[in-house]
């Protein structure tokens, strides 16, 4: 059952996943923020290229993605050959994404107009004003659903072991398959493992929420 | 709030227009939103040092005015011109064209306003909201931005609130804050909307003590919408009163109060002094 | 590289797998529009003792990745002498998954019917079967329909990882005709090609629903 | 501008590049005994020992392994996800199209994984496809899925599995009556399973065109690679040659096996 | 409205009591929420046929009170006696003791209440929110308890507005129908809490008018919680003055307004006929 060889295996798929999930939660936050504000340019064109994207993303499936990306995308040219980390990692981010835009988006209208005016008044614009005064602001009201998504997105990770990462999936799935542990136990083990990913994620987003809370002097 | 540290405030501000000559002029400006006009045709000029009081109806475009000419709302038609410069257009070969972004920027510079909500930045302490923009957009170093912010705070009696977010600050003590903030542009026109109408009454003092030391002791151009009249009499040069987007009268205070022209002002005048 | 022989070839093909993914998503959505509505009433009207083990549970489940509960249901589930083909496997987990999340929606809903209207119905004797059936869910359920929505598309997209458990839908098709025929580039470019013929359209739909419904309270 | 290597365009063959960085990637499908990780995650099994073997003769010690669904062998030597399929994978001309071979280096017959007692009489494909109430599990690409089509099975009655480990889990749930692999993987996969309800039929050799088709396992490369794969099989051919392969595989429950692929080549098993 | 077409309602009112016994009966009540104790051992009676107004300041618990009775709340001691039934409890064997939710649901039906904010079933017809109760909680036939609704419908002036829903109505309108809703139960016992104050000032006599109506030409009990004064004095047949859960006082109307004893009902009357 869970000897120590199996534990290791494991705890190498955790770690895999963990680096996923960290690196497309980085590339998922930032497209999330870049793609959220050019919902809000006043170009046409950024906004629809915007719109492309975040329907591309919500509207595909992330798994026929991987497996394009993956499959499909060295045929056309060999010098598109990633890893499956890289694949796994941009294909999750970019989805992340996706659903993050609408997040930043909404939080970002949510901050008053007199912030705006008042940084108007103060003849702070443009990319200042964004960065110091709204976009601090939208952050208190993006942190629960962005919870949510990074949670969305650690799910998501799953999918990678049908592209041979050895992630926590495909660890399971081997060990099961080499008979190290029977399948009730193995997929047992990857469910409560995720869950227990998941917990630490919203612990951590919880943190910040207190933290930004703070910070907005919401809280003591 | 001693007196002492009030009067500190004047030293603080200085102005760089010659008192009496016209900073702001609206000529035939006028604004609608959908069919309601707000602004109809509007005439008026305001001198440098002149301290201006608005008063008028709910709904008279009294806000307008004053946002329009801090460039939160764009005219329809008509100029706007202040200390040298149209706001929105520029002249060209004789003829007023449509500014650019950069020239709208750099009168805007000239203007500062304090609003009724006050707007002040909820994660900033009170120290970093009235440092921030001086640093950041005049490019003042830091240190010396939170000196002069340090300085301004304490002439507003707030020395010991510094490092105060603002949501725990009382209402009067955040007007305080968000005056410190637009005195620290350094702006040679200062507009106040309505800035004591969202306070508890027992907060108005503190805030009108502010603006009283600003109205006597700096030659800063202000105009204020208000609906203290005791107080628009005691600080203010003229008084403007307005109705429907148009100037209905003006004078100096002693005279409108005491003895209006126009029947609309007297209405509006009993309505008002009823009301308190 | 591209062939469109191989293209028109897939097609007859990958089509019947998209109508497996459909069907499959049918009954998920089924499943999942009501069990999510019996789990927000039990939420609302069962004791403690049943609520936060059930809250317990539902966390578990939308938290944990649906490819494992797709795995743990089909290989695991036959040692306890229940064996579901993949198909059926497939609808029950996504309609288990995805009812842990219109149950939310739902418990939005119905926490957005004011009280009086429980009040009024106690002042009138209403039973609660009535009340519920007559006079609170049919105030829940419009105001939450556009967050269904949104999950009922998003059960779409996630329907095609029934492939991993033998199904054979849209993915599944192509991942045959790409082992079989080693034509990999043009299968999985026209499921996922075909895939967002539906699934955009079914977005739109559920933005559709947004402005028609008002905006969502969940 | 290192990176410029690694996409094979200007920076030599894959050989040379394994050569000099002495590391390669083989694919393999977790199948045993062929190829398969072991409790520590590393590939071993019939195929990648040998492999290892050949590949360090030719000067490359460092052997990295990727576990890919059977089916996805040939894709992802393709989309160049590793170097070699090392899955003890069958030659046949459908295969010759799409990559080269090694000569094999086993031939092996088939065999199918039924309830104990064979109640549906399952013993050759002929017998699968005579019986529409017969469903059999195949792993995702095998030569079993082309035999049981050829056969006249339907699709109805072949369900791929992503391993044989799956189908064989599907057996003893009884969502299959029978799996289909090579004798030894049947071996294997029923050793594994332990199921006492469960048994494997005798060895067969398929009839295609009325001639008996033998299975013979090899090892893939892209056509695009041909140095590496004359470089390997030459090697392989030594080896075998010298009887070098039985002492490697053996303890995989290789023996007869080894025996029946002297001779055969990779030319002719494309063209049967 | 025609008068004629009120009269009507009572027509179709009946109840089953006899005039004059005790129907209602609070013996030493106590609520609390929380800290705050809002029903303080409250003793009271309610006669069969009695119209009775509560009046008290805000927060006295009058609201409480009947939101007891209508078994929306439960209250922490004391028993609640109804129509020969205690409300929340049974007598066995001498002892009071828990009743099932089966005897709460049997007494509450001999109960009526009307809202403030109406709580009409915004998803329903006019005539469906008050055919809907009779037909599947007393088992009246569709058809029977349909012609019944449209009956009361007509009776306070509504007989054109039976298909229309809720939102479609002005508040006096809403109100109206809640009050047929109501009384489709035939409750022997109706409560009303300050049924006119969320109506526009000008939408109060059209309730008003159903109200006198009810009083004056049905035996039914009313308990009427209200701020109108007037009202209070020419329906009233007793006048109950709460203040902190208890009764301050009690009298016919025209006794308590005109020569209040208490100090608090002076003080109280005081205070609201001054405001209208
Ligand atoms: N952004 C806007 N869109 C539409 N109408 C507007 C907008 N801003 C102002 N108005 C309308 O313009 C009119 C004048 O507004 P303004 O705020 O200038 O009045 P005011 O004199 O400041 O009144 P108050 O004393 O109530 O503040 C009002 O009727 C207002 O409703
Ligand atoms: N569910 C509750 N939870 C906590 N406090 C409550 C609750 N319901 C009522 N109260 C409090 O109990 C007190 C009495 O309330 P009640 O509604 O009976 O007063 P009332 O006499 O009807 O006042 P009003 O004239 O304002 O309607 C109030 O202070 C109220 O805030
Ligand atoms: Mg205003
Ligand atoms: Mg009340």
């Amino acid at each position: 059952m869970f000897t120590e060889s199996v534990i290791e295996r494991l705890a190498d798929g955790v770690w895999i996943t963990i680096q996923l999930a960290v690196m497309a939660g980085a590339v998922g936050t930032a497209a999330a923020i870049v793609s959220g504000l050019a919902g809000l340019s006043s170009s046409r064109a950024v906004r629809w290229a915007n719109q492309v994207y975040v329907d591309f993303f919500r509207g595909s499936s992330a798994i026929i993605q991987l497996y394009w990306a993956y499959y499909a995308l060295p045929i056309i040219d060999r010098d598109l050959t990633f890893s499956p980390l890289q694949v796994g990692v941009v294909v999750l981010g970019l989805n992340m994404g996706g659903y993050g835009s609408e997040i930043v988006r909404g939080a970002v209208q949510s901050v008053s107009r007199g912030q705006y005016e008042a940084s108007t008044a103060l003849s702070i614009g443009g990319y200042q004003r964004m960065r110091y005064i709204i976009f601090p602001q939208a952050v208190l009201s993006m942190l629960p659903p962005y919870g949510n998504l990074l949670i969305e997105m650690l799910k998501g990770t799953a999918l990678v072991s049908l592209i041979t990462l050895a992630d926590l999936t495909r660890v399971g799935l081997d060990l099961r398959q080499a008979g190290d542990l029977s399948s009730a136990s193995a997929f047992t083990a990857l469910l409560v493992i995720y869950f227990f990913l998941a917990i630490s994620i919203t612990f951590i987003v919880r943190r910040a929420e207190r933290f930004a809370r703070r910070s907005m002097g919401l809280e003591a | 709030m001693a007196q002492q540290q009030l009067e500190h405030v004047a030293d603080l501000v200085q102005t760089g227009t010659t008192q009496g000559e016209t900073i702001v002029r609206f000529e035939r400006v006028r604004k609608a939103f959908g069919d309601l006009v707000v602004l109809d045709d509007l005439d008026f000029e305001v001198k440098a040092g002149e301290k201006l009081v608005i008063i008028g109806p709910s709904g008279s475009g009294k806000t307008t005015i004053l946002r329009v000419l801090m460039t939160l709302e764009r005219p329809d038609a008509g100029g706007v011109w202040v200390d040298g410069d149209y706001l929105f257009r520029v002249e060209k070969r004789g003829r007023l064209q449509r500014a650019s972004e950069r020239h709208v920027a750099r009168v805007r510079t000239k203007i500062g306003m304090v609003f009724q909500h006050f707007n002040l930045f909820p994660h900033m302490s009170a120290h970093d909201n009235v440092a921030f923009a001086p640093n950041k957009v005049l490019g003042i170093p830091k240190g010396e931005a939170k000196d002069r912010a340090k300085a301004l705070l304490e002439s507003v009696g707030l020395g010991d609130k510094l490092d105060e977010k603002p949501s725990r600050l009382s209402g009067g003590q955040k007007q305080r804050v968000a005056i410190a903030r637009a005195l620290a542009m350094e702006p040679k026109v200062m507009l106040f909307d309505e800035v004591t109408s969202a306070l508890d009454p027992e907060l108005v003092g503190e805030v009108l003590n502010v603006l009283r030391e600003l109205a006597h002791n700096t030659s800063m151009t202000m105009l204020l919408v208000t609906h203290e009249m005791g107080f628009a009499r005691e600080i203010g040069d003229r008084v403007v009163m307005f109705d429907g987007g148009r100037v209905v009268e003006e004078a100096p205070p002693e005279e409108l109060f005491s003895n209006p022209r126009e029947e609309r002002t007297k209405q509006f005048l009993h309505a008002v002094l009823d009301r308190t | 590289m591209w062939e469109w022989q191989v293209v028109w070839d897939s097609l007859p093909a990958l089509w019947k797998g998209l109508q497996v993914t459909l069907q499959a998503t049918f009954w998920g959505i089924l499943l999942a529009m009501s069990l999510g509505l019996i789990f927000a009433i039990i939420r609302r009207v069962s004791p403690g003792v049943v609520r936060l083990p059930l809250i317990g549970v539902l966390e578990f489940i939308r938290s944990t990745p649906l490819l494992v509960q797709l795995f743990f249901l089909f290989y695991v589930l036959p040692n306890y002498g229940i064996t579901l083909s993949g198909f059926e496997t497939g609808v029950v987990a996504l309609g288990v998954h995805f009812s842990t999340y219109t149950a939310e929606v739902y418990r939005a809903g119905i926490e957005s019917v004011p009280r009086g209207q429980w009040e009024a119905s106690t002042a009138l004797s209403i039973s609660p079967v009535q009340k519920w059936t007559r006079i609170v869910l049919p105030q829940a359920i419009p105001s939450v329909i556009p967050a269904l929505g949104n999950y009922l598309v998003a059960m779409l997209k996630e329907a095609p990882l029934l492939s991993a458990v033998t199904v054979v839908d849209v993915l599944g098709e192509a991942q045959r005709i790409c082992s079989r025929d080693f034509n990999c580039l043009e299968p999985y470019t026209m499921a996922g090609v075909l895939f967002l013929a539906i699934s955009i359209p079914a977005s739109f739909l559920a933005r559709r629903l947004e402005t028609r419904f008002g905006p969502t309270t969940a | 501008g290192d990176d410029d290597d690694d996409d094979g365009g200007g920076g030599g063959s894959t050989l040379e590049k394994a050569q000099e960085d002495g590391v390669i990637t083989i694919g393999f499908a977790n199948e045993a005994p062929y190829g398969f990780a072991d409790s520590s995650g590393e590939a071993t099994g019939e195929a990648p020992t040998v492999a290892k073997a050949i590949l360090a003769e030719l000067g490359i010690n460092e052997v990295v392994s990727v576990v890919v669904p059977f089916g996805n062998l040939i894709p992802g030597l393709e989309a160049g996800r590793f170097d070699i399929i090392a899955a003890g994978m069958f030659i046949n001309p459908g295969r010759c199209e799409q990559i080269l071979f090694s000569d094999p280096d086993y031939c092996v017959p088939q065999a199918f994984g039924v309830e104990a007692g064979n109640p549906m009489g399952i013993m050759t494909f002929d017998d699968i496809a005579a019986n529409p109430d017969i469903k059999v599990g195949i792993p995702t690409g095998g030569v079993e899925d082309q035999y049981a089509r050829d056969a006249g099975a339907t699709d109805d009655q072949i369900t791929n599995f992503d391993t044989l480990q799956d189908a064989g889990d599907a057996l003893a749930a009884g969502r299959v009556d029978a799996i289909a692999a090579t004798s030894l993987a049947i071996q294997a996969e029923l050793e594994r399973l332990g199921d006492d309800g469960l048994e494997a039929t005798p060895g067969f050799d398929v009839v295609i065109d009325g001639k008996p088709a033998s299975g013979c396992g090899g090892f893939g490369f892209r056509k695009s690679d041909d140095d590496l794969h004359k470089a390997f099989n030459d090697k392989l051919i030594a080896l075998k040659d010298s009887d070098g392969i039985r002492p490697l595989v053996e303890e995989f429950g290789f023996d007869d096996e080894v025996d029946a692929a002297k001779g055969r080549t990779a030319e002719e098993l494309c063209t049967e």
